[in-house]
């Protein structure tokens, strides 16, 4: 909320300013067709996640297909499969390493909501811990439906004020997670 | 005024003609072959891996085949947060990956793009310094670009970094033994440095440094991979292994230099096997000054050479971008080489066969002669 | 052009000979060194000597300072602070005293007139065609000398380095 | 090119052309030449013609093209909205019990003649797993798996959380569906 209105009032000092606007449109433009994807890949989903990435469906078509596999490099956070109490930790630790702008893609049931595994080991939804973009239910999600999500977030990201970065670090400590 | 008044005046048409080479040799690489690369890297992995590659970004809605994802690369790199991590040595964390670039643009300098052509009584040579030393030269300036490497790896204050940096310093210093011993032969066969009198030698079709030195050709591209650090010689950088190696603490602009240092690499390596091995700028079976008189016959001396130059331009630029997708096409074949079995292919075989290499050239200019 | 370019070139090789050793960080000495090393090899290529120039870049900033940096980053010789003793002060005092009595006398001792005695050399010095006729006309033996002494220094090298079976 | 299987003879050791290396470099190369080339060529022949399946190219252009879907395909589920406008759920409860994740929670309500309907009927849609037992639970074939696998993602997980207005949806767009289950239920010889 506190953004929110720091936008309304950063928007009130420069006007109608037409410049700003457009450069955000661009490169918001320039962010949304060029996620490098950090692929946090724990369990099942990964094995769609292969299919999501290979030839018959190919996100690279939506520019989104260098894996990147140090954080400083990557925007797209892809958590797939289920997060335990015991992953958290690392999970955070990987989203405060990135750089911003950041992004947060929940990909899979147990990482939206903890899906079937409502015990005490696995991790209700990383969106406790972490700010999620996109929700993609399914267990594991049909390929289109990541791209419903992927495509959903370009919109998110095309709209973007500049006054939303930085994010910033996750909700915890590491030694609040322990 | 009268342009004979400045100082200088006569140093004016080599001035002029030294910017434009200078500009047309940064913007090929920078301008166009460093983005283009992103674009034929992703675009050819795709289809050799049965898919499409990049094709959703459009302005007003063309697509053109994905090209657009360049610059959205582009654009999202620049507008990335720069990233410094802790404890890190800032002087040289921000002056390792102009190290990096540099020397990959400087390489060009002694490498020729084109003969020699009149044009309008001026003398213009197609080539920004041509030193005596010439492919020494690119030698040295390669040594020099793994300091970027090495810089950048001690800088991050990142273990994984530093293993990078490590794998690096070893690979080229290996490397380059070998790359230096595979290019004897060509130089034996054509009897200069200067690769300028190289290229002028494979004028001739059956001169061309891959009909006389098809096994130096083998050993110096395999040689020249290694140096560029790429699939499969990309142990300093191993995916699995390391993360990123010695760029794992970079972001944005940064990292966006090491990429475009990379594929200023790539052109670079192409570039000087296509002056040694693949005949220059030359036309098969078409010489210099027969394709010269033709033209002058036709449209006069100086629009025949200016026109012979673009067609030579246009040939040399060709070969380079088939030799391009080549190396390409290697870099998403082949799979990476474990770290032994790389010191072992430097040491072991490519060594002693690039001097086996020297000996048969040796006798058979012997024997010839 | 050539004079300037020659104090500009010298200015930064004296810089870095200094920074090289007044620097604290290992690995940024030996940067300094490198830099100072390409420095020469400009100096080099300014008395049109390109080979020994590229040379210089290639054998010692290209190889030899790659293995210095390797052993500095193998050993991770990280900057230690220690604290200002007055052994330490003293040390450096009677350094700077002995550095500038060494300049003093090489000062002293060189005779300009010896040096315009010298001549200029033939405008082949250096370039690869001289230094090969040269190497290959009046220093053959030297240069088979100096190519055993290597090839024992080799062999003497790969059974230091072999283990034992 | 697809479709196409290759026999790999795996011998005890390597031959001598393969311990030589170069010729299996030059193999390998020569595969991924064989999918590059003839792709390549085949996109821009279909993109000059403007024959999009002529290309040998896979790929499905997702948001243009979409897959066909079989009638087992099991998306979101949904609550059947009967020819009354009503649903035709009892709040009998098999699906609660039956549900792996635990996702469906009804209260149940009796209406003015008697019969059974549920109050209300929370699917928390980022729970579900998509299994379809409910469906097979379901005693008055209630509520089944649509085919709908669009716009079920969400920026919010809190609008997730669907009502039973949220998923009622008329019996004759689940006409295919429900002709499956029967096919399914009662006659397993048939399909």
């Amino acid at each position: 909320m506190g953004v929110e209105n720091e936008e309304q009032g950063f928007e009130h000092v420069l006007g109608d300013s037409v410049i700003l606007t457009t450069v955000e449109q661009v490169v918001g433009w320039g962010r949304k067709f060029s996620f490098f994807l950090y692929p946090f890949i724990t369990a099942c989903c990964g094995m769609e996640f292969m299919s999501v990435a290979g030839p018959r469906y190919d996100i690279d078509r939506f520019g989104a297909a260098l894996p990147r596999f140090s954080p400083r490099q990557a925007d797209l956070l892809i958590v797939v499969g289920t997060i335990s109490h015991k992953q958290l930790p690392i999970l955070n630790k990987v989203y405060n390493q990135m750089a911003e702008p950041k992004w947060v893609f929940a990909y899979g049931a147990c990482v939206v909501s903890g899906g079937m595994y409502d015990n005490y080991s696995t991790a209700q939804g990383i969106d406790t811990i972490l700010p999620v973009d996109v929700y993609v239910p399914g267990c594991p999600p049909r390929p289109e439906m990541v791209f419903d999500g992927l495509m959903k977030l370009q919109d998110i990201v095309q709209n973007e004020k500049f006054s939303k970065w930085p994010r910033g670090a996750g909700k915890y400590t590491a030694e609040e997670l322990k | 005024m009268d342009i004979t008044l400045i100082p200088g005046y006569q140093y004016m048409p080599e001035l002029v003609e030294m910017m434009l080479k200078i500009v047309f040799i940064f913007t090929m690489n920078v301008g166009v072959f460093a983005p283009l690369l992103g674009y034929v890297e992703r675009k050819q992995s795709a289809l050799m891996q049965d898919r499409i590659g990049a094709n959703r970004a459009a302005i007003l809605g063309f697509t053109i085949f994905g090209l657009w994802h360049t610059m959205t690369d582009a654009i999202k790199l620049i507008a990335k947060e720069d990233f410094i991590p802790e404890g890190a040595d800032k002087p040289l964390h921000f002056l390792a990956p102009f190290v990096a670039v540099v020397p990959a643009l400087i390489a060009f300098a002694v490498i020729p793009f084109g003969g020699t052509y009149y044009l309008w009584g001026h003398e213009a040579h197609l080539i920004i310094a041509d030193l005596d030393v010439g492919i020494l030269f690119i030698f040295a300036v390669a040594g020099i670009g793994t300091y970027g490497a090495v810089i950048a790896a001690w800088a991050s204050n990142n273990n994984w970094s530093l293993l990078g940096g490590v794998r690096t310093a070893a690979q080229m210093v290996s490397y380059e033994v070998a790359m230096g011993l595979t290019i004897v032969g060509v130089l034996m066969v054509y009897e200069s440095l200067k690769l300028t009198e190289i290229a002028l030698i494979q004028e001739d079709f059956f001169m061309w440094g891959i009909f006389l030195q098809p096994v130096g050709f083998l050993l110096f591209l395999a040689c020249a991979l290694a140096e560029n650090k790429r699939v499969p010689f990309d142990i300093p950088e191993a995916e699995s292994e390391l993360i990123a190696g010695y760029f794992t603490e970079y972001s944005g602009l940064k990292f966006a230099m090491f990429w475009m240092a990379e594929f200023v690499e790539i052109v670079t390596i192409s570039a000087i096997l296509t002056v040694l091995f693949f005949g220059a700028w030359h036309i098969p079976f078409v010489t210099h000054d027969g394709l010269l008189s033709l033209l002058t016959s036709v449209v006069g001396a100086d629009i025949g050479n200016l026109l012979l130059m673009f067609i030579h331009l246009a040939v040399f630029w060709g070969k380079v971008c088939f030799l391009i997708v080549f190396l390409m096409l290697i870099r998403w074949s082949l799979p990476r080489f474990r770290y032994d079995q790389i010191m072992k292919l430097g040491w072991k075989i490519i060594l002693p066969l690039a001097l086996v290499n020297i000996l048969a050239t040796g006798v058979i200019l012997l024997v010839v002669k | 052009m050539q004079l300037l370019m020659f104090y500009l070139i010298g200015f930064f090789a004296v810089l870095s000979a200094v920074s090289m050793i007044v620097v604290r960080k290992p690995l940024n000495s030996a940067l300094f060194l490198i830099l100072n090393m390409i420095c020469l090899a400009g100096l080099f290529a300014l008395l049109n000597a390109h080979l020994i120039a590229v040379l210089q870049i290639i054998v010692y900033a290209g190889a030899i300072m790659v293995l210095v940096l390797f052993v500095i980053m193998v050993l991770n010789l990280r900057e230690k602070d220690g604290d200002i003793t007055v052994r330490k002060v003293a040390a450096q005092f009677v350094g700077i005293i002995v550095v500038s009595v060494v300049m003093v006398m090489v000062g002293a001792s060189v005779d300009p007139s010896a040096i315009s005695a010298l001549g200029s050399a033939s405008p082949e010095f250096g370039t690869v065609v001289g230094v090969g006729k040269t190497l290959f006309t009046d220093y053959i033996l030297p240069f088979e000398i100096v190519s055993v002494l290597l090839l024992a220094a080799i062999i003497g090298a790969v059974i230091l380095s072999k283990s034992k079976v | 090119m697809a479709g196409g299987y290759y026999k790999i003879k795996r011998g005890e050791s390597l031959t001598f052309w393969e311990r030589l290396y170069l010729p299996e470099i030059f193999r390998g190369l020569s595969v991924t030449t064989r999918h590059f080339i003839p792709n390549w060529i085949s996109t821009i022949i279909a993109y000059i013609t403007r024959t999009p399946e002529k290309r040998k190219i896979m790929t499905i252009y997702y948001p243009e093209e979409l897959p066909e879907i079989p009638d087992s395909y099991r998306g979101k589920p949904v609550l059947v909205r009967a020819g009354n406008g009503a649903t035709k759920c009892v709040a009998c409860g098999l699906c609660e019990v039956a549900c792996p994740p635990k996702c469906i929670s009804i209260v149940g309500g009796n209406r003015s003649d008697g019969t059974r309907y549920p109050e209300t009927y929370t699917l928390d849609g980022s729970r579900c797993i998509f299994c379809g037992l409910c469906e097979e639970a379901c005693p008055v074939e209630a509520i089944v798996m649509s085919h709908r696998y669009q716009d079920l993602c969400e920026h919010d997980r809190s609008k997730m959380i669907y009502s039973k207005e949220d998923l009622l949806v008329p019996e004759k767009d689940l006409q295919s569906r429900l002709d499956f289950i029967r096919r399914r239920a009662y006659g397993k010889c048939n399909y």
